[in-house]
């Protein structure tokens, strides 16, 4: 314990309070794959819109539901999905991103127009031809919105590759006969973690964002699995009546995404200590 | 996304052959203005004498009103125009010979009386004189027989009202005479000539704004922002309308919808959730009427589980229409059991007892386990995700329905889609929606004959085809009423579809507006409204 | 003594060279684009006359409306009929848009009406970025007491965490429900009253540009930290210059190189449509008519408005890369 | 003019300069020599008042004439110091590509030190022209003073920068940094630090990062300077010879403390300190070393059996060989004009020699080394090779290795890569860990660094991995470009030895690339001169010292 006692008054504070944040939500949304105080599902006509109470922390919903109960779920739900995305999205990006930046040429011009057009295109229609070719639910929202954000990560990795592909120790292990592709994942790919950390923890914001704007729109995670998004667009209906219904998803997003982002402002600083 | 279905215009009295039409104006009673309006009886707030139009201009005179719609405009051409939304604002600028009223019957309109010959094949109408266009322009017999024909598709060949298809010719007997013959004899052709009336030519004419003979008079339509209409100073109903001016706002969705009424930029709005109405009670009047429409689980006989009659029964009698009426649409909704309008009293046969409006879970169990289920079933539940109501029926359902083994795995789709896959495809086990209907009763049934084109539930039985055969031909009321309560219980018994309740319409209302009429088809008539100063 | 300065046009010639590389990549990622738009189409389920005749549909009506918007002929067909009235001009007229009795509403109009209200947007949120996030970066980056800078970091990063449809929610809860300084809804078009609109404008604009506010005002101050560090800095010192003439007039010149990069992206990601924001607060911007189109399945309106996302969104990245190359003399032509 | 009493300054945590006394008397050239970290470039920024807010005088006092500057544990007067800042007092930078604002015109930069200290109206000069005839008053007057009052600026400013040596003034003036040389942007600091006369100017290593050439030059100009200017100067190098052509008194530094004070002659005759011993004989000078050059190209022919050089086998042999690249040309669809770095240059390379390299920056040997190693495409003329993959090891020792790796994984990868090339070669995990720490002995380190990564090393340590990198595959070739310019002078000296020593063990012959001529004639047997793409002379070393042929040749043995 001492030991770790002994990292942790090593820590910057924002490291500290991003983890104690993050770490929460995190652990919330996992224990609510095990246990919730109320099920998500069942409805209580007798409950229908109290406030926040000791019995429920976040009040109850239009059915009477607990709205904690589905918060907890809604952070599970929305971290996996961001998760996800986030995965496919870095994947891509760091496939095609390394093979276009290293070797340049025509193929690297062709990819990056096809990048540039997806960026373009309005995440909203990717969608819509997504889900009808995969069906609606949760592999939808993750696929397409991992197409839409492949773009921002191939833009990174290629620009990184661009700038490492004529470094000295790159020339010297082309000099020594490394294989092209051992240069590439072995030499190369290590050296831009920092800048793709950063690149990821700012994607699973946009992630986060992405899928509850998308919930919101009505495409998306489907009832009754709880999205933090489509939540929010319910609430938006009860804003008079039964406000914390609309502040709990809401606010809940705005600390995961918080936690996050201060999560990678402290291990940004932790890594700049260290160089 | 458009609320509800497109309906064709009828009206709910079958007249007889020689039926004249009721005076211009009509009394109805007063409305009761609390929250939960009592469901199923006709609400409707109007009536006050006659009062000198140009007379004292103080009381009941002039302001600008907005109404809030869901939908934007499909097409300003009346005859064209599909979508409910859409004739439910036209109905304030266009006029047909005849006209419906707040209780669903005919009255006369540009036409001031009309006679049907004794084979029915013959319909003869005389115009009422000092009807005029909006362009000031008298209605003449020639305008008449130009809408009609171009309506029917004698013009130019492309049928544009599908009821009017069977007219033969369209003849000017005189200045004031039109008379209009048709292929097959059908009583129910008479509610066709509710449609629109419009000057000579101005069909084709490049650029033109939309003439009509109605109350308001076009001023403008801006895509995406709304219509706006304003009094038609020589209307030919004395008196009306009120209002100087009416902009049809388009507003871009429930949610945005209730944060304008509550800044109260909008004085009018339908389609209220019951939680939107209880959150606007202190601000605006809050009115409730039937909506006549069907809302059901629709089950897809032809896909398994629900080729299975038991099995349709079990969802039936598992359902708990209390429950979904008391949580989505706060009590306001009138349970149904059978393709069929409380309000069609002739026609309604009350059939809720066969399954009961509560919960039977032991029935449900055992029915299931005698189809071969005894440990319940599984299917997918498509929903369209721009009805809140349908959306939030189908969670409440969903969880409700578990105790008897049914698990339905709801999927949310957007509008089109569930046009293509469920409406025209097919491809579905399970859906909730609302299909809408008018004052006629063959429009409910007649979808559930086998080889009908709407048949989208797959309902076949041969004795319900036999029975409606009969009761649409039958010529005498009575009869016909009897074939078509049969063929009610026969669905029923056949349990063709889980209907649930017929949702109602609340709207909001500005406080000091008042003499606003609920119709039983999609109409908004703005020419009654006035502000009580 | 070596000795040299680039001459004035060889800079002006390899301008050139470059611009017309852009403007290729701009033709053909437009091309890529369209295409990517009307595959979509094709893949959607659902086409413009299911949704206009919805439940009515009789296989005779339907056929009739699909000939009369030459909807049966194949798609290919179909592709380059209308890529070849582009080229010419003509956009094509929206399938439901109606402008008139008989005819339907042209896509120009139509998005050229709702073109300013997106513009309008877009401009009033640009002002309040410059005028409120510029500033405070530069306070923010002089400042030495650390409560204000960890205020200032921890302020910025929830603002970038709201996500834009809840904070336009709370936007209209706030200043049109409880404060009452805006009526929801009430969007006056820029026709009748121009200032009216404005006013109006500024509250969505308020919901677009708090994140943005938030981004620019930590990407200058990070910039002008790190140009504080360089050697410049210290020769200013050397001269006797006081704290605030080096960081008004050495460190900001350089740090707002890349800040104005910045703008330029934001700039571009506005003007494309802020699509949940316009929906909010119900302003009819081409965000909202993206997403009604792409519902009701107008194809012409849909595909126009994509062509004019991405046009605007690849000119405003060249444009922001010439004004570097401009502003910044550190940077002779590559 | 400046005393300087026990002064001793820390950056939170241990001093850096320690107990540092000394006086700079009027008109006098003061040298202060030391290696980087010796706290010289620390003491100068504290007596400029430019050093970091994180730094602490711990104790001590500076004063300028009799003016008491700055005493420990009293905070910085900064209104003071603003008043001597560029008036009294003045620097130059050793870094002159990124000393002046980037997006700022020269001569507004330097007239900001007018502009600055003009207000003040204290200067010499300005009270002279008050006494002018009062123009108009009022608004235009005011305007028309300010134009008159800027002219007389741009005049002053136009002066200074001829006075340093600029020509097309003019032109310079409405220049942007980036549009003008190294040296041409180190004397526009010149002239910025001498426009108002200051008393003391402080020279901050001004010429490390200028080619030899332009380096001669500013030393000259700051000698003239100081003649008529009667200021006096305080320079700070690292370079013992550059403070022996300049200063009069030298003083040594070394971890934060004057180890020796003198007259420059005598410290360079009998120096006393024995780090200043050391200290001039790290510096490569030309006496001493170089029979042992000569001697061991003697021993090699000798061995060989008959003494004659052609029994040598050549390892490569370059036959008028042209490297050139393609640069777009500047018409917008015009064909891309060739642009030729290295003509026609012919040479052999023989097996077990070093031969060196020297030339400025610019005249094409790194492009050259490129081209013998087949990484360049435009290439003419014949490269033969007789040896297996020559290696190479670069200049800057924190670009060459691999951050991201240990140093042990570092040194096994050319052993792994060649395993995979030929298969005879492979060897197994153990042999190749055995062989990675044999190497990290012979290039001198502990066992302790096999699992370290290159950040935790010094740049000399990074340069003894990135050497032992190139030679653990026993390449025939070994091509240095510039191994050394980026270390101290007493690590140059110690690499310098180590890649002598592995070349006799290994037999490793090394084309050695520097623009020194100092290193080049330590460490190499032969010698080639290169200037702009041609080569102009090739010999022993020792006779291309004593009789240079090419003028240019002459120049850089200057």
């Amino acid at each position: 314990m001492k030991k770790v006692g002994a990292w942790f008054k090593k820590q910057n504070a924002y490291f500290l309070v991003g983890l104690v944040m993050t770490g929460l939500a995190v652990m919330l949304g996992i224990l609510s794959f095990f246990w919730t105080p109320f099920s998500t599902t069942a409805m209580s006509a007798a409950e229908r819109f109290h406030g926040p109470s000791l019995r429920h922390l976040f009040g109850t919903d239009n059915f009477g539901r607990d709205i904690f109960s589905r918060v907890m779920q809604g952070i599970g739900t929305t971290v996996i999905v961001s998760s996800l995305i986030v995965v496919i999205s870095a994947g891509a990006g760091i496939l095609i991103g390394a093979i276009t930046g290293y070797f340049g040429g025509i193929l690297d011009e062709i990819i990056m127009r096809i990048t540039d057009a997806i960026n373009a295109f309005p995440s909203i229609l990717l969608a819509l031809v997504v889900i009808s070719i995969l069906g609606s639910g949760k592999q939808n929202v993750i696929f397409s919105l991992g197409i839409v954000f492949a773009p921002s990560y191939v833009r990174i990795v290629r620009s990184e590759f661009i700038r490492l592909r004529d470094a000295d120790f790159v020339c010297r292990a082309r000099l020594m006969g490394v294989k092209k592709l051992r240069i590439l994942f072995v030499h190369i790919l290590p050296n831009i973690w920092s800048v793709f950390w950063v690149s990821v923890t700012i994607g699973f914001n946009n992630a986060i964002l992405a899928e509850s704007g998308m919930s919101y729109l009505g495409i998306g995670v489907q009832p009754p699995d709880a999205s933090l998004g489509k939540m929010l667009s319910d609430a938006q209906g009860y804003l008079g009546r039964a406000p914390w219904y609309a502040l709990a998803p809401g606010l809940t997003i705005v600390w995961i995404v918080l936690g996050f982002s201060l999560l990678s402002e402290g291990i940004r600083r932790k890594e700049a200590g260290k160089r | 996304m458009k609320k509800k279905f497109s309906i064709t215009l009828m009206a709910l009295l079958l007249v007889a052959a020689l039926g004249g039409c009721a005076g211009g104006k009509s009394s109805g009673n007063e409305s009761s203005t609390a929250p939960d309006a009592t469901q199923g009886s006709q609400a409707s707030v109007s009536g006050q004498g006659t009062e000198d139009p140009n007379g004292n201009k103080d009381s009941k005179y002039g302001g600008k009103v907005v109404v809030g719609v869901q939908q934007d405009i499909d097409s300003l051409d009346p005859h064209k125009a599909t979508a409910a939304g859409t004739k439910e604002i036209l109905f304030n600028i266009f006029e047909g010979l005849l006209k419906v009223n707040e209780n669903g019957s005919l009255i006369c309109a540009v036409a001031s009386d009309y006679s049907v010959s004794e084979d029915g094949l013959t319909y003869t109408f005389t115009l009422r004189d000092n009807v005029k266009f909006h362009n000031g322009a008298n209605v003449t017999a020639e305008d008449v027989k130009y809408s009609l024909e171009r309506a029917s598709g004698l013009l130019d060949g492309t049928v544009l009202v599908a009821s009017l298809a069977t007219l033969k010719s369209v003849d000017v007997i005189d200045e004031h005479t039109v008379q209009v013959t048709t292929g097959s004899a059908n009583l129910e052709l008479i509610y066709s000539f509710t449609t629109a009336i419009i000057p000579k030519g101005s069909g084709e004419a490049e650029g033109s704004n939309p003439i009509g003979t109605g109350p308001f008079s076009f001023v403008s339509y801006k895509p995406q922002e709304g219509l706006v209409v304003k009094k038609n100073p020589d209307y030919w109903q004395e008196g009306l309308p009120y209002l100087d001016e009416v902009n049809f706002k388009i507003v871009s969705g429930a949610d945005s919808a209730l944060l304008e009424l509550k800044g109260h930029s909008i004085d009018l709005y339908s389609y209220l959730t019951d939680s939107q109405a209880a959150e606007l009670a202190n601000d605006y009047q809050i009115l409730a009427a039937p909506s006549d429409a069907l809302q059901a689980m629709f089950l897809n006989n032809a896909v398994a589980p629900f080729d299975n009659v038991k099995v349709r029964q079990a969802v039936c009698y598992a359902m708990d229409r209390d429950l979904a009426n008391e949580f989505v649409t706060g009590g306001n909704g009138a349970i149904i059991s059978a393709p069929m309008l409380p309000t069609l009293k002739d026609y309604y046969v009350d059939l809720n007892g066969t399954y009961g409006s509560g919960a039977n879970i032991e029935k449900a169990k055992q029915l299931l386990a005698e189809a071969g289920y005894p440990n319940g079933i599984e299917f997918s539940l498509i929903v369209p995700s721009n009805y809140e109501a349908h959306v939030q029926t189908a969670e409440v359902l969903a969880d409700q329905m578990q105790a008897a083994g049914i698990n339905c795995k709801i999927e949310l789709v957007e509008w089109n889609t569930w046009l293509e896959d469920v409406y025209k495809g097919r491809n579905y086990q399970a859906s909730i929606c609302a299909i809408t209907s008018d004052m006629t009763p063959s429009y409910l049934m007649v979808r559930f004959q086998s080889d009908h084109k709407k048949n989208f539930i797959n309902f076949s039985s041969a004795e319900y085809d036999e029975v409606y055969k009969k009761a649409e031909a039958s010529m005498n009321l009575q009869e016909k009423a009897n074939f078509y309560k049969q063929a009610e219980e026969i669905f029923v018994k056949e349990a063709g579809t889980a209907f649930i309740q017929d949702p109602p319409i609340t709207i909001a209302l500005n406080k000091n507006l008042a003499g606003y009429k609920f119709y039983p088809i999609y109409v908004q008539d703005m020419s009654t409204v006035y502000f009580n100063k | 003594m070596e000795y040299y300065i680039a001459e004035g046009d060889s800079i002006r010639r390899a301008g050139m060279k470059y611009l017309v590389k852009k403007i290729v990549t701009l033709i053909m990622t437009l091309f890529l684009v369209s295409v990517l738009a009307f595959l979509a189409f094709q893949i959607i389920p659902g086409d413009v006359v299911t949704s206009i005749l919805g439940t009515e549909a009789t296989p005779e009506r339907e056929e009739a409306l699909r000939k009369e918007l030459g909807l049966d002929k194949p798609p290919v067909v179909r592709y380059f009929r209308w890529a070849g009235n582009v080229l010419k001009g003509d956009f094509g007229e929206s399938y439901r848009y109606s402008k008139n009795m008989n005819q339907m509403m042209p896509v120009a109009e139509l998005i050229g009406d709702k073109l300013p209200v997106t513009l309008l947007l877009a401009a009033i949120s640009m002002v309040l970025i410059a005028v409120i996030a510029i500033p405070l970066g530069v306070l923010w980056a002089r400042t030495k007491n650390r409560f204000l800078d960890v205020v200032m970091n921890m302020g910025s990063q929830t603002a970038m965490a709201i996500p834009s449809f809840f904070l336009g929610v709370l936007v209209t809860y706030l200043f049109g429900i409880l404060l009452k300084w805006f009526s929801p809804g009430g969007y006056v078009s820029y026709r009748e009253n121009f200032w009216g609109c404005v006013r109006y404008l500024i509250f969505p604009a308020i919901s677009v540009a708090i994140p943005k506010i938030a981004m620019t005002a930590r990407f200058l101050r990070n910039s002008m930290l790190t140009e504080s560090g360089s050697d410049y800095v210290r020769t200013a010192y050397s001269k006797g210059a006081s704290e605030r003439r080096v960081a008004y007039g050495h460190v900001l010149r350089n740090a707002m190189m890349p800040v104005v990069t910045f703008l330029g992206m934001i700039v571009a990601e506005i003007v494309a449509g802020s699509i949940v924001v316009e929906q909010v607060f119900s302003l009819p911007g081409i965000g909202k008519l993206l997403i009604s189109s792409i519902s009701t399945r107008d194809f012409p309106v849909v595909e126009i408005l994509i062509l004019y996302i991405t046009f605007v969104v690849i000119v405003v990245y060249f444009l922001v890369d010439v004004l570097y190359r401009v502003i910044d003399p550190r940077i002779s032509n590559k | 003019m400046i005393k300087i009493k026990h002064l001793s300054v820390a950056f939170d945590g241990p001093e850096v300069v320690k107990d540092v006394s000394f006086e700079i008397g009027d008109g006098e050239i003061l040298g202060v020599v030391g290696e980087s970290g010796s706290g010289k470039s620390v003491t100068a920024l504290t007596l400029m008042g430019l050093v970091a807010e994180t730094a602490r005088v711990t104790s001590g006092e500076i004063y300028y004439d009799d003016q008491l500057l700055l005493e420990a544990g009293v905070p910085r007067n900064t209104a003071l110091y603003r008043e001597y800042q560029g008036q009294k007092m003045s620097m130059v930078f050793q870094e002159p590509m990124t000393s002046l604002n980037p997006t700022m015109k020269v001569g507004a930069q330097v007239e900001e030190v007018l502009i600055l200290h003009d207000r003040q109206g204290s200067s010499y000069e300005t009270k002279k022209e008050a006494k002018t005839p009062e123009a108009k008053n009022g608004l235009a007057g005011w305007h028309q003073r300010r134009l008159e009052e800027k002219e007389r600026r741009r005049a002053r400013v136009l002066g200074a920068l001829r006075g340093v040596g600029l020509r097309d003034v003019e032109r310079v003036y409405d220049c942007y940094p980036h549009q003008l040389s190294g040296g041409m942007r180190q004397r526009v600091m010149i002239a910025m630090a001498v426009i108002l006369h200051p008393g003391l100017i402080i020279a901050d290593e001004p010429t490390t990062a200028l080619d030899v050439t332009v380096q001669n030059q500013i030393i000259d100009l700051l000698k003239k300077i100081n003649q008529e200017q009667k200021n006096s100067l305080l320079f700070i190098t690292h370079d013992l010879n550059l403070a022996r052509r300049l200063c009069d008194r030298i003083l040594v530094m070394q971890d934060g403390c004057i180890v020796e004070e003198g007259i420059t002659e005598e410290i360079f005759s009998d120096p006393r300190g024995d780090y200043t011993k050391k200290l001039i004989s790290a510096v490569p000078g030309r006496t001493g070393k170089k029979k042992s050059a000569h001697q061991k190209l003697k021993e090699a022919q000798g061995k060989k059996g008959d003494g004659k050089k052609q029994e040598l086998k050549p390892l490569v042999e370059v036959r008028d060989l042209s490297v050139s690249y393609r640069e777009n040309a500047n018409s917008l669809f015009g064909k891309t004009i060739k642009k030729t770095v290295v003509q026609n240059a012919t040479f052999d390379l023989y097996e077990g020699e070093i031969l060196g390299l020297v030339g400025e920056s610019g005249c094409g040997k790194t492009t050259l080394s490129k081209a013998i190693l087949g990484l360049n495409k435009m290439v003419e003329g014949s490269i033969v090779h007789h040896s297996n993959s020559p290696q190479m090891v670069f200049q800057d020792p924190y670009s060459s290795l691999n951050p991201s790796k240990t140093i042990g994984w570092l040194l096994q990868e050319p052993l792994r890569a060649q395993g995979i090339l030929d298969p005879s070669k492979a060897m197994t995990e153990k042999d190749r860990v055995a062989a990675a720490y044999d190497m990290l002995h012979k290039v001198g380190l502990k066992d302790k660094y096999f699992t370290r990564r290159p950040s935790q090393l010094s740049g000399g340590q990074r340069q003894r991995i990135s050497i032992g990198q190139a030679l653990i595959t026993r390449p025939g070739l070994v091509i240095a470009d510039e191994p050394v310019s980026a270390l101290d002078v007493t690590i140059q000296a110690q690499i310098l030895d180590l890649i002598r020593s592995l070349q006799e063990e290994l037999k490793t012959a090394f084309l050695f690339i520097s623009h020194d001529i100092n290193v080049i004639y330590q460490v190499s047997d032969r010698i080639m001169v290169m200037k702009d793409g041609k080569i102009l002379e090739i010999g022993d070393t020792e006779e291309i010292f004593r009789n240079p042929k090419d003028p240019y040749t002459k120049e850089l043995l200057r």
